[in-house]
């Protein structure tokens, strides 16, 4: 684990795929989709590498790269100040997510086998998506965050737009002015920390932030900080969806292609915890202190309305998409609680649901698939034509509701338990929403598998060989997490200390 | 002051000119209503054509060469803005000037070369 | 002035100009002596040559020291050097596209022309560029304009052309006069054209009455200025005017024209008014008590081309509203006015030279064969050219600011420079955001029309060599300068030793 | 005394004593215009092997042009219904005011001289391209299309013409350095500038000719064309201006020419008993005559020929003139 | 001796000016509207003229400056009257109101 650039190689690896194909005639259909595939592999391996060197004991400092990148003003004056550097590394929270993206792209691609026209075009997108995403959570530096942030939007509204369904493009401009708006306010965060400070380097921000001399370039108010951080809530809060600023991620989990809104419901939307969590507490621990309650209320709300929201849908996809807005409710609940326990649930929310979500999406896809509509009741007596898949959508709505033994149940019970510690009666409320979740998921998923059939669904086959791959590996990762949660926790041990440390906990 | 004074009397005169020649033709023309005859008919103020009557509005449309060569006079009379000073001032700037004047004079013969080859010059 | 001092000048500080005007000669005389039914091509080539021969002299005077000749009218600091390159490379690739414009009508025998105008209006922003007296920085505007308004009415047999340039003509002749009326104030007040000596008499003017008139004579020289740069107040006549006008015209007054409309809004305002007193209590220079003014052009400029640009069906009204909106990213550089401002102006005229240029390139291509100029032809462009799609995507991309790009370098540069000062522009920022979002509406509109829509003509394109060098040059240079900004950055920092000669 | 006037503070009475003064030279100039006429057609007639008017005055016709002015006085003046009245009436005006105004600065002497303004030259010239606008304006107000198609070519060429005009006389300036007449004619005390500049000299005369609109270059007033071309519908003393704007630019012209390039009132060597005056009289007669005798021999050429002869020509000739002299002037040193 | 003071000069100019940006404002009539330009810019010569000789620091400059104008005037004059001759004949008007060929 000492190899150089290991970092830039695993983040940029699905490049050398867009390059392939970029070579490859439009009409090699199988070809194309077999790159694709290939290209996520790299990524998938080496992220896998470091995770068990660091389960190992390795440490991840010696995969932190930097190289001198922009230089704004005359060095000979400025010295380093205003300078951006490449700079990317990790620690075992940005660790677990990078897995996670590797994990799921490599599904997605499996997935993408139900994509139905310009292959080479999606793959190249798809893998230029991937960069981001990964690039996103390597990123050691504001500026370079917010490229791959914003990097990742660009083969999303593509992919959205030409590759989704009826309301394709309706869905890609929302995602797009959403998440633009989004990054715009998250840009001028960091350029008024960037300016201020004269540098973007995450750790170097937390030191100037945090310490009572700090060097500034000019003087940042509390007020000012105030405001920043509100600003960063915004932003990241479009992204995750929290509550008011939520429709565009419906629309787009209904229409955008199956494939997609797995990767989109488990990494893309967990960009805007990770963020949260990563600069709105590193950077800003003390005015996340004070705002703390109004996350853990809006948490609240999330979690109820997403859940209402869920029981009165008829449509599955819309069932699923308000299940997320749910779901980031309890990702908020855990920040909200401020203390060990709920912030290591809140990040286990955000593993986990991006696996369940990614499954019951995959899920979605596949009988969508064979039977062109996800509405419930045209659904019902699915277990009857395709009996494996209804027996594993009802496990990822178990998963998903929380049942013990399964990630979903870790999660929401750390988040919960943290926040019982802190606010018992916010906590108490929020309990009605766990209980309002297994109502709809159950609701909706009994209806499709054993609801009275409206349909003959003789001679649709079930689940084929290639599809097994990612029910299973997602299933599997499901239950590992839930019965033997050190798989991440272990991970997370240090960021949670440093974490702690700087909100005083 | 006896400077000003020569240099407004110079421009007086000039303005006395100028009176006389507006005066002249007003003084006369008034003697000229005293003692001419008048005797209007329809015809005699009709506009003459060559003895037929006049049709047609008689402001026609001209050959759009008239406008051309007024632009052509506007812009070589332009040139003459810079020849005078500098012509009067040559003494004192020498060889320079003439250097720069010939480089100016030059872009403004291309010019004229340039309105005799796209036939600008030719008329009707 | 004897023949002594004369050659004891340093000539050779103006060889571009030099060249370029020689070029301009030479074409004419060629260009009127050729036979009529010879291709006019090779004109364009020459030009093309030119301006590169005049890069290359421009190259070799990098490393030379600031000078000044002829009583400080023509003066070679770095401030000239750096934006002369900006210049010259950006009439190169237009020229190139120019070229290969070949319209369906109405520019038959006047080809020729076309291409000496060009080199003539280059010349006019490259004396602006060096000049330090008032007079020249004045002819030079006037030989731009006056070269552009021909260009834009070039194609004389069509109705759109003419109107434009006579909606060109007039609003440019207004502009000229208010500005032409604030500088006769600011001679007035200080009995000198030229800039260095104005700049030092007016430290010394403290009578109230005279800082109002100067006060008057900036806001009119601002207002007058904006013209060129298609900013608000001045800005109407851009959309028709980009509309009506020839592609390639189009794209110079996009490009180079808006380049020299900073170069002398910087030379003016920062030459003459940095150091004069605005009468205020606190004794702040004139142009920083006028800041907030420029910082509110700045705004309208960036609202109304946005949020106007949504509304656009023709792809040149598009663009014009795109560049108005570009005009007010970039005075935000001016209104800033941090120790980055004339980096980020350059970098950021560079990158949005490439992407603009590559931009229209693509633009004239798509729209010159079926004639109309609506959106709608890039549907299927995708299909049809995938080459031409994915430029066109990147140049768009580049333009509303998208990371891996040149234009998000330069946009983080100017939020930089704008959030730097103590009191940082927070409000201009924030519009100056909140706009770019709105652009991706109108940016990505057009990207949906090449790949979501289908083609109607799905026949494949044949691009001209002129033009795929156009494209290959700017999307290389975007890429690159997106990537590696720091090329440009060290080339700006080893070479203009950061414009301290500007003041000097 | 003239002194003394022209150095005390200007006034009401100074303008009182201008205004005789000047009204005397306008006394003489239309008795100049009177029997200049007179002189044109005796000596177009002794040309021509006729009389020429010998019935009015005398065997010399003497009263005749006296005749013709108090006829014309005597006519009955009308103005078209569809004419624009108060541009048609002040046209003439417009033609004949610049035409008298251009006197003011003419040296005729040293000492015989109205206003000795430093840019004499400049103002010459200048005033008398107002002229055009005069007969523009008078063609335009008739609404006549003979009258108009008249104007137009007469602005055509007199703008056309004015040009070389205006470049001949720069090789003058470029010599003298000055553009006061009164400098003018005293740099010629080493040789007239007939000899210096012989080239601006024939250009000069052409344009002046063409300027003046007389013969080869009378086509504004083509009779066999446009019938009388832009004051075809003038009639009286109306008409008789623009004629009298004509014939005095005649006089001014001459006398330009006279000071230009004949050395005004200076005398030839050893003859410089006979007094300035007389000096500029013989001289001034002598360009006089000269031009009535173009007028007599040349046949007036067409339009065509008379617009590219003044740009391609003369024009050309002129600016190569300028930078002659300069050359000359700077490698010489004559001056 | 000035009789006339310089502030005389500038008010007139001012009032020029006005009266061009007026007219190149509201006439309808292109040509009105070229030489409403022209008066703007005539303006300006009466300024710079007035400054060569009673400004603060009185210089031939001004003087210089104006000739300039004035030749720069009489060009962007030439090239508006071509434009709009060739206007003209493709158009039949020279109405401002009437050069609405391209509309959003």
């Amino acid at each position: 684990m000492n190899l150089a650039y290991f970092l830039s190689i695993l983040v940029f690896s699905p490049l050398l795929g867009i390059l392939v194909l970029s070579f490859l005639p439009k009409t090699q259909e199988s070809l194309i989709k077999t790159v694709g595939f290939l290209a996520t592999i790299p990524a998938l391996v080496l992220s896998l590498i470091a995770y068990f060197q660091y389960r190992a004991g390795a440490s991840l400092d010696q995969l932190n790269e930097k190289v001198s990148w922009i230089q704004f003003g005359d060095s000979s004056q400025l010295g380093n100040l205003f300078s951006i550097d490449y700079e990317l590394g990790l620690d075992g929270f940005s660790l677990i997510m990078i897995v996670l993206t590797a994990v799921l792209s490599t599904l997605a691609a499996i997935a993408s086998i139900h994509i139905k026209k310009e292959w080479k075009g999606y793959f190249m997108l798809f893998l230029l998506l991937e960069v981001g995403m990964l690039g996103v959570f390597a990123a050691e530096n504001l500026i370079l965050f917010f490229i791959f942030f914003e990097i990742t939007l660009i083969p999303t509204f593509f992919l959205i737009g030409k590759w989704g369904y009826f309301e394709k493009e309706n869905a890609a401009y929302s995602f797009l002015i959403y998440n633009g708006l989004g990054s715009a306010v998250l840009l001028i965060v960091i350029m008024v920390l960037f300016a201020r400070t004269g540098t973007a380097n995450i750790d170097a921000l937390m030191a100037a932030m945090n310490s009572d001399n700090p060097q500034l370039v000019a003087p940042i108010s509390e007020n000012m900080k105030m405001g920043l951080l509100i600003a960063l809530l915004i932003a990241f809060g479009v992204k995750l969806p929290i509550f008011p600023l939520h429709s565009w991620m419906v629309r787009v989990h209904v229409q955008a292609p199956p494939s997609i809104v797995m990767l989109h419901a488990g990494v893309l939307l967990k960009i805007g915890a990770f963020g949260l969590i990563r600069f709105g507490m590193g950077i800003f621990p003390e005015q996340f202190q004070s705002l703390a309650v109004w996350l853990a209320v809006l948490g609240v709300v999330n979690l109820l309305y997403g859940a209402f929201l869920a029981f009165v849908q008829t449509d599955f996809k819309m069932v699923l998409a308000y299940s997320s807005i749910s779901h980031m409710g309890i990702v908020l609940i855990g920040l909200g609680a401020l203390n060990e326990a709920g912030i290591q649930g809140a990040i286990f929310q955000v593993v986990s649901h991006g696996l369940i979500a990614a499954l019951l999406f995959f899920l979605v896809g596949v009988f969508y698939e064979r039977v062109q509509t996800s509405n419930i009741q045209n659904l019902g007596g699915l277990a009857k034509g395709m009996p494996i898949t209804a027996g594993f959508l009802l496990a990822g709505a178990m998963a998903s509701l929380g049942l013990p033994g399964m990630s979903g149940f870790v999660s929401e019970f750390m988040a919960f338990l943290g926040l019982f510690k802190e606010m018992p009666i916010l906590a108490a409320v929020g309990t009605i929403g766990i209980i309002m979740t297994a109502v709809y998921l159950l609701r909706a998923v009994l209806g499709i598998t054993y609801g009275k059939a409206h349909r003959d669904f003789a001679g649709i086959t079930d689940l084929k060989k290639f599809e097994y791959v990612p029910v299973l590996v997602l299933v599997g990762l499901i239950v590992l997490i839930g019965v033997y949660p050190s798989v991440l926790s272990e991970p997370l041990t240090s960021t949670l200390e440093t974490i702690m440390l700087g909100i005083g906990g | 002051m006896e400077l000003w004074n020569l240099y407004q009397n110079n421009y007086l005169i000039v303005f006395v000119f100028l009176c006389l020649g507006v005066l002249l033709p007003v003084v006369a023309l008034f003697l000229g209503k005293l003692l001419r005859p008048y005797k209007p008919y329809d015809s005699k103020y009709t506009t003459y054509e060559s003895g037929i009557e006049p049709f047609h509005d008689s402001r026609v449309q001209f050959n759009v060469r008239y406008y051309i060569f007024a632009l052509m006079f506007v812009i070589f009379d332009v040139e003459t803005v810079f020849l005078y000073p500098w012509a009067v001032a040559y003494e004192k700037l020498g060889i320079f000037a003439l250097i720069e004047m010939l480089i100016f004079v030059f872009m403004l013969v291309i010019g004229l070369v340039y309105a005799w080859k796209k036939k600008v010059l030719k008329w009707i | 002035m004897d023949l002594e001092t004369l050659l004891s000048y340093e000539w050779g500080i103006m060889a571009p100009e030099f060249i370029i005007l020689g070029v301009a000669t030479a074409l004419t005389l060629m260009d009127l002596f050729m036979p009529k039914t010879q291709s006019r091509k090779i004109l364009g080539w020459v030009g093309f040559a030119g301006i590169l021969a005049a890069l290359v002299s421009l190259l070799g005077l990098i490393g030379h020291g600031p000078e000044s000749i002829l009583l400080d009218t023509f003066r070679l600091d770095s401030f000239a050097k750096a934006f002369k390159l900006l210049l010259l490379i950006g009439s190169a690739l237009v020229l190139l596209i120019a070229i290969s414009y070949e319209p369906n009508e109405g520019l038959e025998e006047f080809r020729g022309e076309f291409f000496y105008l060009f080199l003539a209006a280059l010349l006019g922003a490259m004396i602006m560029s060096s000049s330090g007296d008032l007079i020249t920085l004045f002819v030079g505007l006037e030989l731009l304009s006056i070269s552009s308004y021909i260009l834009a009415g070039m194609r004389k047999r069509n109705q759109l052309s003419n109107e434009s340039a006579m909606k060109y003509v007039i609003n440019g002749s207004i502009a000229t006069a208010i500005t032409l009326f604030g500088m006769s104030y600011v001679y007035g007040l200080t009995g000198t054209t030229n800039l260095k000596e104005m700049a030092g008499f007016l430290t010394s003017v403290y009578n109230e009455q005279h800082i109002y008139l100067l006060g008057l004579a900036f806001f009119m020289i601002v207002v007058g200025l904006s013209f060129k740069l298609a900013a608000a107040p001045f800005h109407m006549w851009a959309p028709d005017v980009y509309q009506g006008a020839p592609t390639p015209v189009t794209a110079f007054l996009s490009v180079v024209s808006k380049t020299a409309g900073f170069i002398i809004i910087i030379r003016i305002l920062f030459s003459i008014f940095a150091n004069a007193p605005s009468g205020d209590v606190q004794g702040l220079p004139m142009i920083l008590a006028l800041q907030d003014y420029i910082a509110f052009l700045a705004g309208a400029t960036m609202i109304i081309g946005n949020v106007i640009a949504l509304r656009q069906r023709n792809i040149k009204r598009l663009f014009a509203y795109s560049s108005i909106a570009q005009a007010g990213y970039l005075l935000v550089v001016i209104a800033s006015m941090s120790l980055f401002m004339f980096d980020t102006l350059w970098f950021y005229l560079g990158a949005y030279l490439f992407m603009n240029l590559g931009a229209f390139a693509i633009i004239q291509h798509v729209t010159h064969k079926s004639g109309s100029e609506d959106i709608s032809q890039f549907a299927g462009l995708y299909r049809r050219a995938p080459f031409l799609a994915i430029a066109m995507a990147v140049f768009l991309l580049s333009l509303a600011g998208i990371p891996g790009t040149a234009g998000f370098i330069g946009k983080l540069n100017i939020f930089m420079g704008a959030l730097v000062p103590s009191e940082g522009h927070y409000v201009l920022v924030s519009i100056m955001i909140a706009t770019t979002v709105i652009s991706y509406f109108y940016y990505f509109g057009v990207m949906v029309q090449m790949f979501f829509r289908p083609a109607a003509d799905t026949g494949k394109v044949k691009i001209p060599v002129a033009l795929t060098a156009v494209i290959g040059i700017s999307i290389a240079a975007t890429i690159l300068f997106g990537v590696a900004p720091n090329i440009a950055f060290d080339f700006l920092q080893g070479n203009f030793n950061q414009f301290t000669d500007f003041f000097q | 005394m003239v002194e003394e006037l022209l150095y005390s503070e200007a006034g009401l009475l100074n303008f009182g004593i201008f205004f005789l003064l000047a009204t005397v030279l306008l006394l003489v100039v239309l008795g100049f215009v009177t029997y200049a006429i007179l002189a044109e057609r005796k000596i177009m007639g002794f040309m021509q092997l006729r009389h020429g008017p010998n019935q009015v005055g005398g065997r010399w016709g003497l009263l005749q042009t006296v005749a013709d002015v108090l006829k014309l006085l005597l006519k009955e003046d009308t103005i078209p219904k569809l004419a624009d009245r108060p541009l048609f009436i002040l046209a003439p005006v417009i033609a004949f005011a610049p035409a008298f105004m251009v006197l003011a600065t003419i040296p005729f002497t040293d000492k015989l001289q109205f206003a000795d303004i430093g840019v004499g030259l400049l103002y010459y010239i200048a005033i008398s391209g107002l002229t055009t606008v005069g007969i523009v304006t008078g063609s335009w107000a008739s609404n006549n299309k003979y009258a108009l198609l008249g104007g137009m070519r007469a602005a055509a060429q007199m703008i056309s013409y004015e040009i070389p005009l205006v470049m001949s006389v720069l090789g003058i300036v470029l010599l003298t350095g000055s553009l006061n007449l009164n400098e003018i004619v005293e740099a010629q005390k080493n040789g007239w500038f007939i000899i210096w500049q012989p080239i601006a000299f024939i250009i000069f005369l052409i344009a002046s000719t063409a300027e003046l609109n007389r013969v080869p270059f009378d086509l504004p007033e083509a009779e066999s064309e446009l019938v009388a071309g832009f004051h075809v519908e003038y009639s009286g003393f109306r008409w008789a201006f623009f004629m009298l704007a004509e014939y005095v630019y005649f006089f001014a012209m001459a006398s330009l020419t006279t000071v230009l390039f004949l050395g005004g009132w200076l005398p030839l060597p050893f003859l410089d008993f006979i007094p300035g005056a007389v000096w500029f009289a013989l001289k001034f007669t002598a360009v006089i005559f000269v031009l009535v005798w173009f007028r007599v021999t040349f046949p007036r050429i067409r339009a065509d020929q008379l617009m590219e002869f003044g740009w391609k020509v003369l024009l050309p000739i002129a600016l190569a003139n300028i930078f002659l002299t300069a050359l000359l002037k700077e490698w010489l040193s004559i001056f | 001796m000035s009789a006339v003071p310089v502030q005389a000069y500038l008010a007139l100019a001012l009032i020029l000016f006005c009266i061009g940006l007026y007219g190149a404002l509201t006439k309808r009539n292109t040509v009105m509207v070229l030489i409403s330009i022209e008066l703007m810019l005539n303006a300006v010569n009466i300024n710079l003229v007035a400054f060569s000789k009673y400004g603060i620091m009185p210089s031939i400059t001004g003087q210089i400056f104006a000739l300039f104008t004035i030749t720069v005037a009489a060009a962007e004059a030439a090239v508006g009257l071509a434009i709009l001759i060739a206007l003209y004949r493709n158009k039949k008007s020279v109405n401002i109101d009437e050069m609405d060929a391209m509309k959003h």
